[in-house]
C-alpha cells in the first residue's frame, strides 16, 4: 500500500513537474504546480508529517498559488510567444543539469546505502503538538524573525503595488 | 530595572513615542523630546552617585542572557571610564535639541526621533560590556547619524553622509570579524570574562594573532576617532551636517572611538598595543600638528573646527598610548573636554549660520559689535579650546603631555607644537570673524544671542570652568578606572618580565647545584 | 512487489523535482513561470527536509520546511508585486526583455 | 478489507444524503425567501413544490450543455468538477454523531476521523477557490473573469479572519479533531446553560462565532457577500458561461459548502451533537416536536376546507411520518433489543446536530432575504480593516483567558 | 597654616572682574570704576596687612587650599605662597596696579566698553597675583597664561581697529611659543623631580652638582628661559611688545611695562636655583639679555611714535634685567624690576597724559613745546626721565648700577656694552622729552592738562621714581632668597656709567635742542644702517617670510589641498575607481540575463557537489 501510494503520487508529482516546465500557458503551469504540491502533501503524510501536509495545502496550494493564479488572471498573461533561449544557457545549462541530477542521485545512493524503508505511521513526531512545542520554545527567535520578515514583505508588496511607482 | 537600564531604555522609548506623535504638531514634538532628554539627563546624574562615595568599581550592572547561541548577554554597567561619557551624551542631547529648535523645520518628527535614537546608541556604546552588544550599539549610532547628515544637512549632504557611512562601516566590519574570531577562541563575548581570562592566562594569542586582532579593532576605532590619515570623512561630515548633528558627532560620537580604544584595545591585546604604540603615537603626533596646520588655512568655520578636532583627538591617542596613569587620565579627561568645548564651538558656529546662512569666515567680520554676548561666549569657548589654564582643555592637555613626557620628551615637544598652533588658528578665526569693522551684509542679520541659545550655551560654559578648576569631581573616578585598565594592560608584559626575573633567579639558585629539571 | 519503498527514493524524487525546477528556470521566458519554477525547487527541498526528518525521527526538519514555506510566502508576495509593477511599466512578462540592469 | 467496505458504505450514504440535502436546500431557500417576501414559492411540482428539486435536476441534466467557442475546454470542464469534488471531500472529516454499533460493527458517524480534521477542512476549503477562479478564467468572458478574480480575492481575504476565529475554540479545546472538540462541550453550567463554546470565554467566543459566521458567509459567496455572482453587475459572475450539468455542479458545490461550514460552526461553537437541554428534557424535546407536528398535520388533514386538492393525501402521510419519527426518538426509553436501542441512541445526537446545522442554514437564508449586497471595496475594507484586527485582538484575549484559566 | 587668607589677594580682583564682566554693562561708569578700583585697592591693603602679619618672612609662608589635579604621580595643589621675592612683587603689582586703575578712570572716561576695560584689567590683576603667589610651577603657569590672555584682550581692546586685532593675536601667539618652552620645562621637572612644588623641586636641585656639561638641568633652565623670553620680550621673541602698544595706554603701562613683562624675570629669579646649576644657561640668559638690550635701544633711537620709543625702551630694560639674572645677580634684576616699574609706568602714563592732552596724537614729530601747556605732565615725566637715564640718586641709577657692577664682575665686556646701552637709553628718552616738550608746537590739536585722577597717580609714581631706588633697598631685602652678589663696589665703574647717561642726555640736547638739523644729517649719512634700524632690523618681515608665510602656504597648498584632498581622499576614491574598473571587467560576465546566471549557478552546484562527493569519499 505504501509503495503504491508513493509510486502513484511520485509519478503524479513528476508528471505535473514536467508539465509545469513544458506547458506554454502560465495557468497550466500553475495548475501543474498545484498538482505537485498536492502530491507532495500526500507524500508528507506518508512520511508522518501530517501538520506539514496540511500546511502545504493551506499555505502553498491555498494561498501562494491562489496569488499566482490571481496575478496571472489579472495580467491576463497569454501563451509564451517564442521559445528564445540563449545558446549559453543551452550549452551550459543542459549538461550541467544532467550532471547535477546524476551526481545527486548517485551520491544519495552511494552515501545512504542502508536507509530503512518508509512505513506509514513509523514516525509519529510530526503532530501539531510536537511542532508547536518545538516552534515556540527552541525556534522561538527564528519564528519571531520570520514574522517580522512577513511584515516587511507585506509592506514591500504594498509599496510596490502603489500606483506612483 | 536599575537606574542605568532606565537611562538606557528611555531614549529608545522616546524614539518610539516620538514616532507616533502627530506629525504636524512640531512644537509638541520638540517639547516632548526636550523634556524627555532633560529627564534622562537628570536621571543619568544619579548614576554618578556611587563614584563620589567609593570611587571605583563597576556599578549598576545588569547581566542577563540575551541570545542563547551564540551566547550573547545583555551585560551593561558603568565604571569611572564610561560614566562621564554617558553624562556627556545625555547632556548634549537636550542641548542639541534646544539648538535645533528653530533651525530644523522640516521632518521635525523624524529629526527628534533620530536624536533620541542616537542618544540611545551612544549611551549603549558606553555602557555595553558584551562585545556583541557593544557592536550592536555601535551600529545603532551609525544609522541616525547617517540620516541626520543625509536628510538635514547642507548642499553636499549625500556625499558626506555616504562617505561617513562607508568609512565607519569599513572599520566596523573588521571589528566584527575580529569579535567573532575572539568568540571562537574564548567562547564568550563578555568583556569582563575576556579580560579575566586574559589576566589569568587562560586565553592567550600568538603574537601575530594578537597583532591582527588588535589592528582590526584599532582600525575600526581609529576611523571613528579619527586618527590621521583616516580623518578625511570628518571635515566633510561636519560641514554638511546640521548643527545638532555636528555637535553630537564631534562631542560624543568621536569619543566612541577613543573610549573603545581605552576600553577594549588596551586590556584585551596588551602586548600588541604596546608593540604598536610607537607607530600609533607617531600617527597621533602627525595628526596633532597636521590637523592644526590644515585648520589654520580653512576658509570654512566648520571645517576649521573639524580639523581642530583631528588635532585635539590626537592628544587623546597620544595620552592613551603613553601607557601611564597621567597620560591615560589626561586622555579620558581630554575626551570630555573636547566634547564640551568642540560641542560648544559647533553650536556657536551653528548659531551664526542660522543668522547669516554662511560658514565662510570671509563673510563674517566685526561680529562682536552687533553681537557682544555671542562673541563673548565664543571667546570663552575659543580659549577653552586652545587650552587656557582654568578652563577644561588645559587639564587634559597638561596630563596628556605630562604622561607622554614620562615616555619621551620629543613626543611632548611635538605635541606641544599643536598647542601653539591651536592658539594660532583659533585666535585668527576669532579675529577675522569677530573683530574689526562690522561686515556690511551682516548688519540687520547678526542678532545677539537669544535666551534659548544662551540656555544651551550656559551649561557648557559652566562645565568648561568647572572642569578646568575643580577636577576633583571628575578625575578620581576616571583615575581609578584607568588604574585598573592600566593594570590589565600589563597582563602579558609583566609576565614576561616575571619570567625573566624567575629565570635569572633560578639561574642564580641553580648555579651551584648544576642543572635542575625544568619544572614548568 | 514490495509494500514499502526506501527513503532514498523520496530523496531522489526530491532531486528530480528540483531538477525540473531548475529546468523551468533555465528554459522558460515567462517571468511568472520562472517564479513558479523557483517555488517548485523550494517544494523539492521541503520534501528532502521532511524525508530527513523521518530518517532521524526528529521534528526539526518539519520546522525548517515550515520556515521555507513562510519565506516562500513572503517571497511570493513581494515577487508578484514586483511582477505587477514590471508589467505595468513595460507591458511584458518576458524576462529577457527586462534588462535595464544591462549596461 | 472490512474497513474499506465500511468506508465505501459510509461514503455512499453521506454523498447521497448530502446531495439530496443540497437539492432540498434549494427548495427550502426558495420557500423561505418566498415567505419572507410574502410569496408562496414553489408550489406546483409536488405537494408544496416538494418535487421541485427533482424537476430542476431533470431540467438541468437534460438541457443542452452549451460550450462557448473561445473557452479553454479542459479548464472549462475541470472547474465545476473541481468545485464539487472539493466540496464533497471536505465533509469527510466532519462527524455527525456519536459512536454507533450496527450489526456488531462499531463505527463513528463520520467518514474518517483524523486528529487534524479541522486542518483538513481548512486546507480543502482553501483549495475551493480554484474551482471558481478557474471557471471564471476559463470562460474567457470578462464578467466571468471579474467574478473569478473577485471570488479569489474575497476568499483569501476572509479565510484569514475565519481561521483566526477558529483558533479561539481550538484554544479552549486543545485539539484539532472535530469529534474531540464536540465531546469537550458536553455538560452544563449550573445545570441548564449548555457548556458550548459560544457561551464561554466571557463573551469573547461569541465574538469569535460572529466573526466566523461572517467570514463563512463570504467564503461561501452568500449574500451579503455574493459579489462574485452579483447579477446586476456581472450578469452571473463566474458561472455566466456555464449551463446544464456544469452549472448544477457549481450550485451543488455552493450548497454543500454551506452545509460543511454550518456543520463546522456547530462543532466549534454550538456543542456539536450535544443537546440544548439537560438530559430528561433533552430526550423528550424531539418527541414533542415531531409528535406535535404529526398531530398538527393530521388535524389539518381532517379539515375539509383545505384549498389544495393534494393536501387531502399528503397531510396525513406526513403526519404519520412525523409520528413515526417521534416514535423513533422514544426508542431509547423502551426496553428493546440492542440493535434498536443502538439506533435509538444514535438518533438523538443526530437530531440535535441536524437541528443546529439547520438553524444555521436557516440563518443563511434569512440573511439572504434581509440584507443587501456590499460594494466590492467595502467588502475588502471590511475584511482587512475591521474583521481581521478584531479577530486578532479577540484571539489574543481568548489566549489570555485560556492561559490564566 | 591657612591663617593669612592669602587667597583673598587674587580673589578680590577676580570678584571685581566677575561683577563688572557680568553686570557692568548695566552699571553707570562711576560704579564700575568704584568696583574695579576698590577691588584692587582692597587687594593692596590685604597685601600690606599680610606682610605686616607675617613679619620678616625668613621662610616662605605656604597655604594649601585644595588638590587641583591628582593623577598617578602627578599631584598638583592650589597652593599660594609668600616669601620675600613674592612680597616685593606683590607690592609692585598691587601698588602700581592700584595707581594705574585710578589713572585709567580718568583716561578711559570717554571710551566705549568702559566696563569691559575694567573687567579685563581686574582679571589681569587676578592672574598676575596668581602668577606671583603660586607655590608651584603649574600655578605660576596658570597666571602666566592668564596674563597672556588679558594682554591679548586688552591689546585688542579697540576691536574695530584691525591693527589692534593683529597685534593682540601676535602677542598671544608669540607668548605661546614661549609657553611652549615653559611647559616643556615643566614636564621635564615633573619627570625628573616628581613634583612641581617650588620647595620640593628646589630642595631636590640644591644638592645636585652643577651641570658643567649640558644635562637635564641645562635643558630645563633653557626651556624655562624660552618661556621667560617670550613673556619678557627678549630676542628673538620681543616682536610682540612694540605692537602691543595698540592697546590703551594704561594697559601699556600696567601690563607691558610694569608688571606682566617682568614676569619672565620673576620666573627666572624664582627658578634661580635651577639656573645656577647650569652655567651654560646662565651665559645664554646674559647674552640674550645683552643682545636684546642693545638691539632694542638702537631701534628706540630712531622711532617717532612716543609709545613705541618707550616700548623699545622697555624691551631694552628687560634685557638689562636678564643680564642681571644671567650674571647671577638675581636680586639686582628684581631691583631693576621694581625701579623700572616705577619709572616706566610713569613714562607710559605720562605719555598717555600727553596723548590724552593731544586727543590721541602719538607722533613725536607733531608735538613740541608742550612743557608750558601741560606743565604737570611735563614735571612728572621729567622725574621719570632722570630716573631712567640713571642720574643719581634717582631710582634707575641704583638698580642699573647694581646690574652693571655685577656684569663687570662676571665679564667686563658685558659691562661696557651695558654702559653704551645706558648711554643710548639716556639719549632716546631725552630725545623723546625734547621733541615733545621743548621747541615749538608742531601739532594741530589744542593741548589741555589732564584731570586730577590722572595726574594724581602720576605724582605718586614720580615720587617713587625719584626716591624709590634709594628708599627700597631690594637686594638687601632679598638676601635670604638670593646670595648676595660678590665683588666690591668699584666707584670708577659707577662714574663711567653715570657719565654715559649724562653724555646721552647731552647728545640728545645737542641734536634736538641746539642743532635741530643734525639728526637728519646723521641719518642721511648713515643711510642704509639708519634704514635698517628705523625699520626695526626688518625682524617682522623676516619672520613673516621665513615662518608665517611658509607655514600658511604650506598648510594650504601642500597639506590641505594636495595631501588631504589629493592623496588621502585620492586613495579613498582610488579604491572606488579600482573597484569600479575590476567590476567593469567582471561585468562582461554579467550578461544581465537571469537565465545565464542560473546556468552558471547550476554549474557551480555541480562543482560543489563534486567536491563534496570527493571529500566524503562518495566518489572514487
Amino acid at each position: 500500500m505504501d509503495a503504491l501510494l508513493f509510486l502513484f503520487f511520485a509519478l503524479v508529482a513528476v508528471g505535473c513537474g514536467i508539465n509545469l516546465v513544458v506547458q506554454t500557458h502560465p495557468i497550466s503551469s500553475a495548475l501543474s504546480l498545484i498538482g505537485v504540491m498536492g502530491s507532495l502533501a500526500v507524500l508528507y503524510l506518508l512520511l508522518g508529517a501530517e501538520f506539514m501536509a496540511m500546511a502545504q495545502l493551506i499555505v502553498y496550494a491555498g494561498a501562494i498559488m491562489v496569488l499566482f493564479i490571481f496575478v496571472i488572471m489579472l495580467l491576463n498573461a497569454g501563451v509564451e510567444r517564442k521559445k528564445g533561449t540563449s545558446m549559453l544557457v543551452k550549452a551550459l545549462g543542459v549538461p550541467a543539469l544532467v550532471a547535477f541530477l546524476g551526481m545527486v542521485s548517485y551520491l544519495i545512493q552511494r552515501l545512504m546505502p542502508g536507509t530503512e524503508n518508509v512505513t506509514f505511521g513509523a514516525f509519529q513526531g510530526g503532530t501539531v503538538q510536537a511542532i508547536g512545542r518545538k516552534l515556540f520554545t527552541e525556534y522561538l527567535l527564528p519564528f519571531e524573525v520570520t514574522s517580522v520578515l512577513i511584515l516587511i514583505a507585506i509592506l514591500g508588496a504594498v509599496v510596490l503595488a502603489r500606483k506612483e511607482i | 530595572m536599575n537606574l542605568l537600564n532606565l537611562v538606557l531604555v528611555l531614549p529608545l522609548a522616546g524614539f518610539l513615542l516620538t514616532m507616533i506623535l502627530p506629525k504636524n504638531n512640531a512644537s509638541l514634538i520638540r517639547l516632548f523630546s526636550l523634556v524627555l532628554s532633560l529627564a534622562i539627563f537628570v536621571l543619568s546624574l544619579g548614576l554618578t552617585s556611587p563614584f563620589f562615595q567609593s570611587g571605583n568599581g563597576n556599578w549598576f550592572v545588569t547581566d542577563v542572557p540575551w541570545i542563547q547561541s551564540p551566547e550573547i548577554r545583555y551585560h551593561v554597567g558603568v565604571d569611572g571610564l564610561s560614566i562621564w561619557l554617558v553624562i556627556l551624551s545625555t547632556l548634549l542631547t537636550p542641548i542639541s535639541i534646544l539648538v535645533s529648535w528653530k533651525h530644523i523645520d522640516k521632518r521635525v518628527k523624524e529629526f527628534h526621533a533620530f536624536m533620541l535614537l542616537l542618544e540611545f546608541g551612544l549611551i549603549g556604546v558606553f555602557v555595553a560590556w558584551d562585545l556583541f552588544l557593544f557592536y550592536v550599539f555601535w551600529e545603532v549610532c551609525l544609522v541616525p547619524m547617517y540620516f541626520l547628515i543625509g536628510v538635514w544637512g547642507h548642499e553636499r549632504r549625500i556625499y558626506a553622509a555616504v562617505k561617513f557611512f562607508l568609512y565607519t562601516m569599513a572599520g566596523s566590519v573588521l571589528m566584527l570579524a575580529a569579535m567573532i574570531y575572539l568568540y571562537n577562541k574564548a567562547n564568550t563575548f563578555d568583556y569582563t570574562n575576556l579580560v579575566d581570562l586574559i589576566q589569568r592566562g587562560r586565553l592567550s594569542f600568538t603574537g601575530l594573532e594578537q597583532m591582527l586582532l588588535f589592528l582590526a579593532f584599532f582600525l575600526a576605532f581609529a576611523i571613528k576617532v579619527p586618527l590621521f590619515p583616516l580623518h578625511t570623512w570628518l571635515p566633510d561630515a561636519h560641514v554638511e551636517a546640521p548643527t545638532a548633528g555636528s555637535i553630537m558627532l564631534a562631542a560624543v560620537m568621536l569619543k566612541m572611538g577613543t573610549y573603545s580604544i581605552v576600553r577594549f584595545c588596551l586590556p584585551l591585546f596588551p602586548q600588541a598595543a604596546r608593540e604598536c604604540a610607537p607607530w600609533i603615537v607617531i600617527l597621533a603626533l602627525i595628526g596633532i600638528v597636521y590637523g592644526a596646520l590644515v585648520a589654520l588655512v580653512q576658509p570654512n568655520m566648520k571645517k576649521l573646527v573639524a580639523y581642530s578636532s583631528v588635532s585635539h583627538l590626537g592628544f587623546v591617542i597620544l595620552g592613551t598610548f603613553s601607557f601611564n596613569q597621567a597620560g591615560l587620565d589626561g586622555a579620558v579627561y581630554q575626551m570630555l573636554n573636547h566634547g564640551i568645548s568642540t560641542g560648544a564651538l559647533f553650536m556657536l558656529v551653528g548659531f551664526m549660520y542660522e543668522r547669516t546662512h554662511t560658514l565662510e569666515i570671509k563673510d563674517y567680520g566685526g561680529v562682536s559689535t552687533p553681537a557682544p554676548w555671542l562673541s563673548t561666549v565664543f571667546l570663552i569657548t575659543t580659549l577653552a579650546s586652545i587650552g587656557l589654564p582654568t578652563l577644561n582643555n588645559f587639564i587634559g592637555e597638561f596630563l596628556v603631555l605630562q604622561g607622554s613626557a614620562y615616555v619621551s620628551i620629543t613626543w611632548t615637544a611635538i605635541a606641544a607644537l599643536g598647542v601653539i598652533l591651536s592658539a594660532c588658528y583659533m585666535l585668527w578665526l576669532y579675529q577675522r570673524a569677530f573683530m574689526g569693522e562690522t561686515n556690511e551684509h551682516l548688519k540687520g542679520h547678526m542678532h545677539d544671542i537669544n535666551p534659548r541659545e544662551l540656555a544651551a550655551a550656559i551649561p557648557l560654559l559652566i562645565l568648561m570652568v568647572w572642569m578646568g578648576t575643580y577636577t576633583k569631581t571628575f578625575l578620581p573616578s576616571i583615575s581609578a578606572a584607568n588604574a585598573r585598565i592600566l593594570e590589565q594592560s600589563k597582563a602579558g608584559i609583566e609576565m614576561k618580565v616575571d619570567a625573566q626575573n624567575n629565570k635569572t633567579a633560578r639561574l642564580n639558585q641553580s648555579a651551584p647545584t648544576g642543572d635542575q629539571p625544568n619544572v614548568r | 512487489m514490495p509494500t514499502t519503498v526506501p527513503l532514498t527514493w523520496y530523496l531522489i524524487l526530491s532531486a528530480i523535482l528540483f531538477g525540473l525546477g531548475v529546468a523551468g528556470f533555465l528554459f522558460r521566458r515567462n517571468i511568472i513561470t520562472v517564479f513558479m519554477s523557483i517555488e517548485l525547487m523550494l517544494n523539492a527541498v521541503n520534501l528532502s527536509f521532511i524525508s530527513f526528518s523521518y530518517k532521524w525521527r526528529q521534528v526539526d526538519g518539519h520546522i525548517f520546511s515550515f520556515f521555507v514555506m513562510v519565506v516562500a510566502a513572503a517571497e511570493a508576495a513581494v515577487g508578484l508585486a514586483i511582477i505587477l509593477t514590471v508589467f505595468k511599466n513595460r507591458s511584458t512578462l518576458a524576462i529577457d526583455e527586462v534588462n535595464s540592469l544591462k549596461n | 478489507m472490512e474497513f474499506i467496505i465500511l468506508s465505501f458504505v459510509k461514503a455512499a450514504l453521506v454523498a447521497a444524503v448530502l446531495l439530496t440535502l443540497a437539492a432540498y436546500l434549494v427548495w427550502i431557500e426558495r420557500k423561505v425567501l418566498a415567505h419572507i417576501q410574502l410569496r408562496v414559492g414553489p408550489y406546483r411540482v409536488g405537494p408544496h413544490g416538494l418535487l421541485q428539486p427533482l424537476s430542476d435536476l431533470i431540467k438541468l441534466m437534460t438541457k443542452e450543455g452549451v460550450m462557448p467557442a473561445q473557452v479553454n475546454k479542459f479548464y472549462y470542464l475541470l472547474a465545476p468538477f473541481l468545485a464539487v469534488f472539493l466540496a464533497l471531500i471536505s465533509i469527510s472529516v466532519v462527524p455527525f454523531g456519536t459512536e454507533v454499533e450496527v450489526f456488531g460493527i462499531k463505527t463513528y458517524m463520520q467518514l474518517t476521523d483524523v486528529n487534524i480534521g479541522l486542518l483538513v477542512i481548512l486546507a480543502i476549503s482553501a483549495m475551493g477557490v480554484y474551482g471558481i477562479a478557474l471557471g471564471g478564467w476559463a470562460s474567457n468572458n470578462k464578467y466571468a473573469l471579474l467574478g473569478g478574480l473577485r471570488s479569489s480575492a474575497q476568499m483569501i481575504s476572509y479565510e484569514l479572519p475565519m481561521s483566526i476565529a477558529i483558533a479561539s475554540p481550538l484554544l479552549m479545546a486543545n485539539t484539532l479533531s472535530l469529534r474531540e472538540i464536540a465531546d469537550s462541550q458536553s455538560g452544563f453550567v449550573w445545570g441548564f446553560i449548555p457548556n458550548w463554546y459560544i457561551f464561554q470565554g466571557y463573551g469573547t467566543l461569541f465574538i469569535a462565532f460572529m466573526i466566523f459566521i461572517t467570514a463563512a458567509f463570504a467564503e461561501t459567496n452568500r449574500v451579503p457577500f455574493d459579489l462574485p455572482e452579483a447579477e446586476n453587475e456581472l450578469v452571473a459572475g463566474f458561472h455566466t458561461e456555464y449551463s446544464s450539468t456544469c452549472f448544477a455542479a457549481f450550485f451543488t458545490a455552493e450548497y454543500i459548502n454551506m452545509v460543511t461550514i454550518s456543520a463546522l460552526a456547530t462543532h466549534l461553537f454550538l456543542g456539536g451533537w450535544h443537546p440544548l437541554f439537560p438530559e430528561p428534557v433533552a430526550g423528550i424535546v424531539p418527541i414533542l416536536i415531531f409528535g406535535s407536528a404529526g398531530v398538527v398535520l393530521l388535524f389539518h388533514a381532517s379539515q375539509t376546507s383545505s384549498t389544495r386538492p393534494w393536501d387531502r393525501y399528503t397531510f396525513p402521510l406526513f403526519g404519520l411520518v412525523s409520528l413515526g419519527l417521534a416514535g423513533l426518538f422514544t426508542l431509547p426509553m423502551l426496553p428493546l433489543p440492542d440493535v434498536l436501542l443502538a439506533i435509538g441512541k444514535a438518533i438523538h445526537p443526530l437530531f440535535w446536530f441536524a437541528a443546529k446545522v439547520g438553524a444555521i442554514l436557516f440563518l443563511y437564508i434569512w440573511i439572504r432575504g434581509t440584507l443587501p449586497r456590499f460594494r466590492f471595496d467595502q467588502l475588502m475594507k471590511f475584511a482587512w480593516q475591521f474583521l481581521f484586527p478584531v479577530a486578532l485582538i479577540n484571539m489574543l484575549v481568548v489566549g489570555l483567558i485560556v492561559a490564566l484559566r | 597654616m591657612n591663617d593669612q587668607q592669602l587667597w583673598l589677594i587674587p580673589a578680590l580682583p577676580l570678584a571685581g572682574f566677575l561683577i563688572n564682566g557680568l553686570f557692568g554693562k548695566k552699571f553707570p561708569n562711576i560704579l564700575v570704576s568704584i568696583i574695579a578700583v576698590a577691588s584692587v585697592l582692597g587687594s593692596f591693603a590685604w597685601v600690606l596687612k599680610t606682610l605686616g602679619a607675617l613679619g620678616d618672612l625668613e621662610h616662605a609662608h605656604v597655604e594649601h587650599y585644595l588638590t587641583w589635579i591628582q593623577s598617578g604621580p602627578v599631584n598638583i595643589g592650589v597652593d599660594l605662597a609668600v616669601d620675600r621675592l613674592t612680597a616685593v612683587m606683590l607690592l609692585v603689582v598691587t601698588g602700581i596696579g592700584s595707581l594705574i586703575h585710578i589713572y585709567a578712570v580718568g583716561y578711559m572716561s570717554h571710551e566705549g566698553g568702559y566696563y569691559r576695560f575694567f573687567a579685563y584689567l581686574n582679571l589681569f590683576m587676578f592672574f598676575m597675583l596668581t602668577l606671583v603667589m603660586g607655590a608651584n610651577f603649574l600655578l605660576l603657569f596658570v597666571g602666566w597664561e592668564g596674563v597672556g590672555l588679558c594682554s591679548y584682550l586688552l591689546i585688542g581692546f579697540y576691536i574695530l581697529k584691525k591693527s589692534a586685532g593683529d597685534a593682540a593675536k601676535k602677542a598671544f601667539v608669540v607668548n605661546r611659543v614661549g609657553d611652549f618652552g615653559f611647559s616643556l620645562a615643566m614636564f621635564l621637572i615633573m619627570v625628573q623631580f616628581g613634583s612641581l612644588d617650588f620647595q620640593k623641586v628646589f630642595e631636590a636641585v640644591k644638592p645636585l652638582p652643577v651641570d658643567q656639561t649640558p644635562g637635564i638641568l641645562t635643558a630645563i633652565a633653557l626651556l624655562l628661559f624660552v618661556g621667560a623670553a617670550g613673556k619678557s620680550a627678549q630676542v628673538p621673541l620681543y616682536v610682540w611688545l612694540p605692537d602691543a602698544m595698540e592697546g590703551p595706554t594704561p594697559v601699556s603701562a600696567l601690563i607691558h611695562a610694569a608688571t606682566m613683562v617682568t614676569a619672565g624675570v620673576y620666573m627666572t629669579a624664582r627658578a634661580a636655583v635651577i639656573f645656577q646649576h647650569s652655567p651654560l644657561a646662565m651665559d645664554v640668559v646674559a647674552t640674550v639679555g645683552l643682545i636684546t638690550a642693545v638691539m632694542a635701544a638702537t631701534i628706540g633711537l630712531t622711532q617717532y611714535d612716543i609709545k613705541k620709543v618707550f616700548a623699545y625702551s622697555t624691551v631694552s630694560q628687560l634685557g638689562y634685567m636678564f643680564i642681571a639674572c644671567g650674571v647671577g645677580a638675581f636680586s639686582a634684576g628684581i631691583y631693576h624690576v621694581v625701579t623700572h616699574a616705577f619709572f616706566k609706568a610713569l613714562l607710559f602714563l605720562g605719555a598717555g597724559s600727553v596723548i590724552h592732552a593731544l586727543s590721541g596724537e602719538q607722533d613725536l614729530r607733531h608735538m613740541g613745546g608742550l612743557a608750558k601747556k601741560i606743565p604737570i605732565t611735563f614735571a612728572v615725566l621729567a622725574c621719570a626721565w632722570v630716573a631712567i637715564a640713571g642720574v643719581p640718586p634717582f631710582a634707575g641709577f641704583f638698580s642699573k648700577d647694581e646690574i652693571l657692577l655685577a656684569a663687570h664682575h662676571h665679564a667686563p665686556w658685558m659691562y661696557w656694552v651695558g654702559v653704551i646701552t645706558a648711554g643710548m637709553t639716556a639719549f632716546y628718552v631725552s630725545r623723546a622729552m625734547f621733541m615733545c616738550f621743548f621747541g615749538s608746537y608742531r601739532g594741530h590739536h589744542h593741548p589741555h592738562e589732564s584731570p586730577f585722577v590722572m595726574w594724581g597717580p602720576l605724582a605718586v609714581l614720580a615720587v617713587l621714581s625719584l626716591a624709590g631706588g634709594w628708599y627700597f633697598k631690594v637686594p638687601h631685602y632679598l638676601e635670604p632668597v638670593f646670595p648676595v652678589a660678590e665683588g666690591h663696589h668699584d666707584e670708577t665703574l659707577v662714574y663711567i656709567s653715570v657719565a654715559a647717561g649724562v653724555i646721552g642726555i647731552g647728545l640728545a640736547a645737542l641734536m634736538y635742542l641746539i642743532k635741530p638739523g643734525l639728526p637728519d644729517t646723521i641719518s642721511g649719512a648713515l643711510g642704509p644702517i639708519y634704514k635698517l634700524v628705523y625699520n626695526k632690523y626688518f625682524v617682522d618681515e623676516v619672520y613673516d617670510a621665513t615662518i608665517v608665510n611658509p607655514m600658511v602656504a604650506g598648510s594650504r597648498g601642500v597639506l590641505w589641498r594636495i595631501f588631504d584632498a589629493g592623496i588621502i581622499d585620492g586613495i579613498v576614491n582610488g579604491t572606488a575607481v579600482v573597484a569600479r574598473t575590476v567590476g567593469g571587467g567582471l561585468r562582461l560576465l554579467q550578461s544581465g540575463n537571469i537565465r545565464s546566471y542560473a546556468a552558471w549557478v547550476t554549474l557551480g552546484c555541480v562543482v560543489v557537489l563534486l567536491a563534496l562527493g570527493v571529500m566524503s569519499g562518495g566518489v572514487k
